[in-house]
């Protein structure tokens, strides 16, 4: 551990740019998060960064105590069915990233932004400017509550009406097919339509959709003419092989 | 007018406004139609392909900008250092809005795991992204959009253009393993 | 560098430069005689006789200049710019502006949450806000006022006629603390 270079956190975007680093370098699986691992990967992380009496960022500090969690979670005696340990929405997280990183880099590839120049609009004698058009005065107060952020402040706004920002923004079509197959794995057989009634928002039901389409194609579930899936012949095979993995 | 005269027209309006002219407007300067500023456009720009200027269509309107190539030469004149290029911030804040606009910043702090209040900014004053209204929630947040400048920085001529990254499904291999893992 | 790419060369670097180039500077640039790049510059010249882009020799120097004809039409573009309504964040702008004023940009900035030069200077332009002296403060920010067509164009006698907002307006005390905080 300690022969590998050190970086400093500068190298990192956040939290999750690091986690993503240490999942690459560990040849993790990012599907397959082995949460106590990652979690010693990351305090090592920490700690060594702090050895060189360098600031740690808030936000860094605050992924330790959710990795934290998530293992506390994960070793409690399992209860209901549908207890959220948080280490799904942190894959779903990871990959995320991992695909705005992709996009990044495909933009990046483009140009860097810099090399074309333009002109300055011609300055013409004459050419007027001065805005001519009217609008009813009330518009101003409304841009200033608005502004101000002060406008309907006090009334509670729809729960859609924070799709988009409060939700995960991408919800991967991988995620969706991970849930998916638990699903399946747990309960063996489940009509076609429970598969969405869990699915908030446009995003995750298209994803849900994609993740059935593709699971089906590559004939890992087949879907029969009642509307049931179930998990194919041949992916029931590894069935009863995962307790060497042991760590959930 | 004809085709010829409309190109002309074309010509010095778009390099006289320096910035990138809606079709709609240099149609109803020129009193043509729309579809013969088009035409015209088109027909323009592989004249100017192999120029040290090139015309550019971002989105429905026009522009002309210098060959990318000669960046180095016209730095030399023009006795400019070179542009810093984008911080990998910055990059990253520009794919989410790219891809998912509009945004508002909390979306792309949500995807990035870190505050980019500064990096938004940064990118508004350099005119890759722009103020798009508000959502009508509390607090109000901006939402953002990407810029005509953005389109002609990353050498697209729409938002349609934008490089596309393989849909994230898992690979064979891990597909099988995932059947393994979760398997009960 | 053969010729084309000197023409291509010459080309960028004039339309870049904006102003007259003369000819050394750009020889210097692409590491080609001078002798070159006037050759270059007279094969260029009379292919775009029949565009709406001209380039011109003045002196010893070059330039684009768009074609005189096309004026009329140019101007007509230019002035299309000030009949587009204004965007909701030039709104905002405004309003923080009307109701505060005199502000900075630094007080618009705070209460806005967001960078706002460019859409100052754009209201500044449009005759809706103008400087009106400077705070007395490090970096002397300028202060912005509304404007008598501000008032035309919201049909306004005064500024007493402002739609009342008042139960969110900061006080006197605090509008002072906070042009203090947030001067430029």
């Amino acid at each position: 551990m300690t022969e590998k270079p050190l970086f400093t956190l500068e190298n990192f975007e956040g939290p999750l740019d690091l986690l993503l680093h240490l999942i690459r370098e560990n040849k993790l699986n990012i599907l397959d998060i082995q949460i106590s691992e990652l979690l010693r990967q990351y305090t090592d992380y920490i700690a060594r960064v702090r050895e060189q009496d360098m600031e740690i960022a808030v936000e860094f500090v605050e992924m330790a105590s959710r990795l934290v969690r998530i293992k506390t979670n994960l070793m409690l005696p399992r209860r209901e069915e549908n207890t959220e340990d948080g280490l799904e929405e942190l894959t779903a997280e990871l990959i995320e990233y991992s695909l705005c990183k992709q996009l990044a880099q495909l933009l990046r590839n483009r140009d860097d932004g810099t090399r074309r120049r333009v002109r300055e609009p011609m300055q013409l004698p004459q050419v007027k400017k001065t805005y001519d058009l009217v609008h009813d005065s009330s518009e101003l107060s409304y841009a200033y509550f608005s502004a101000t952020r002060r406008g309907k402040k006090r009334q509670p706004p729809p729960r859609e009406a924070f799709d988009g920002i409060v939700k995960r923004p991408f919800v991967s079509v991988a995620s969706r097919a991970v849930i998916l197959l638990k699903g399946l794995v747990r309960k063996g057989k489940l009509p076609l339509e429970s598969i969405y009634e869990g699915a908030e928002g446009r995003s995750q039901l298209v994803a849900t959709f994609l993740a059935v389409l593709e699971l089906v194609k590559t004939k890992r579930i087949t879907v029969d003419d009642r509307g049931v899936v179930s998990l194919s012949a041949g992916a029931r095979a590894g069935e009863g092989r995962r307790g060497a993995n042991g760590h959930r | 007018m004809d085709i010829d005269e409309v190109k002309a027209g074309v010509e010095a309006i778009v390099f006289a406004a320096g910035e990138p002219v809606p079709v709609a407007r240099i149609a109803e300067a020129l009193d043509v139609e729309k579809s013969m500023v088009r035409r015209a456009a088109d027909a323009l720009v592989p004249e100017y392909e192999k120029r040290g200027i090139n015309l550019l269509w971002l989105e429905d309107s026009l522009q002309f900008a210098s060959e990318p190539q000669y960046e180095p030469f016209i730095r030399a004149v023009l006795e400019q250092k070179r542009n810093q290029p984008l911080s990998q911030a910055a990059m990253e804040v520009l794919a989410v809005a790219a891809y998912h606009q509009p945004v508002t910043k909390g979306y792309i702090e949500q995807v990035r795991g870190v505050e980019c209040g500064s990096v938004v900014n940064t990118l508004v004053e350099k005119g890759l992204l722009e103020e798009s209204g508000r959502l009508d929630l509390p607090g109000h947040p901006i939402l953002y959009v990407t810029t005509k400048n953005f389109l002609r920085c990353f050498g697209l001529s729409s938002l349609e253009e934008l490089p596309q990254v393989m849909p994230d499904m898992p690979t064979e291999e891990e597909k099988e393993e995932m059947l393994t893992l979760f398997a009960e």
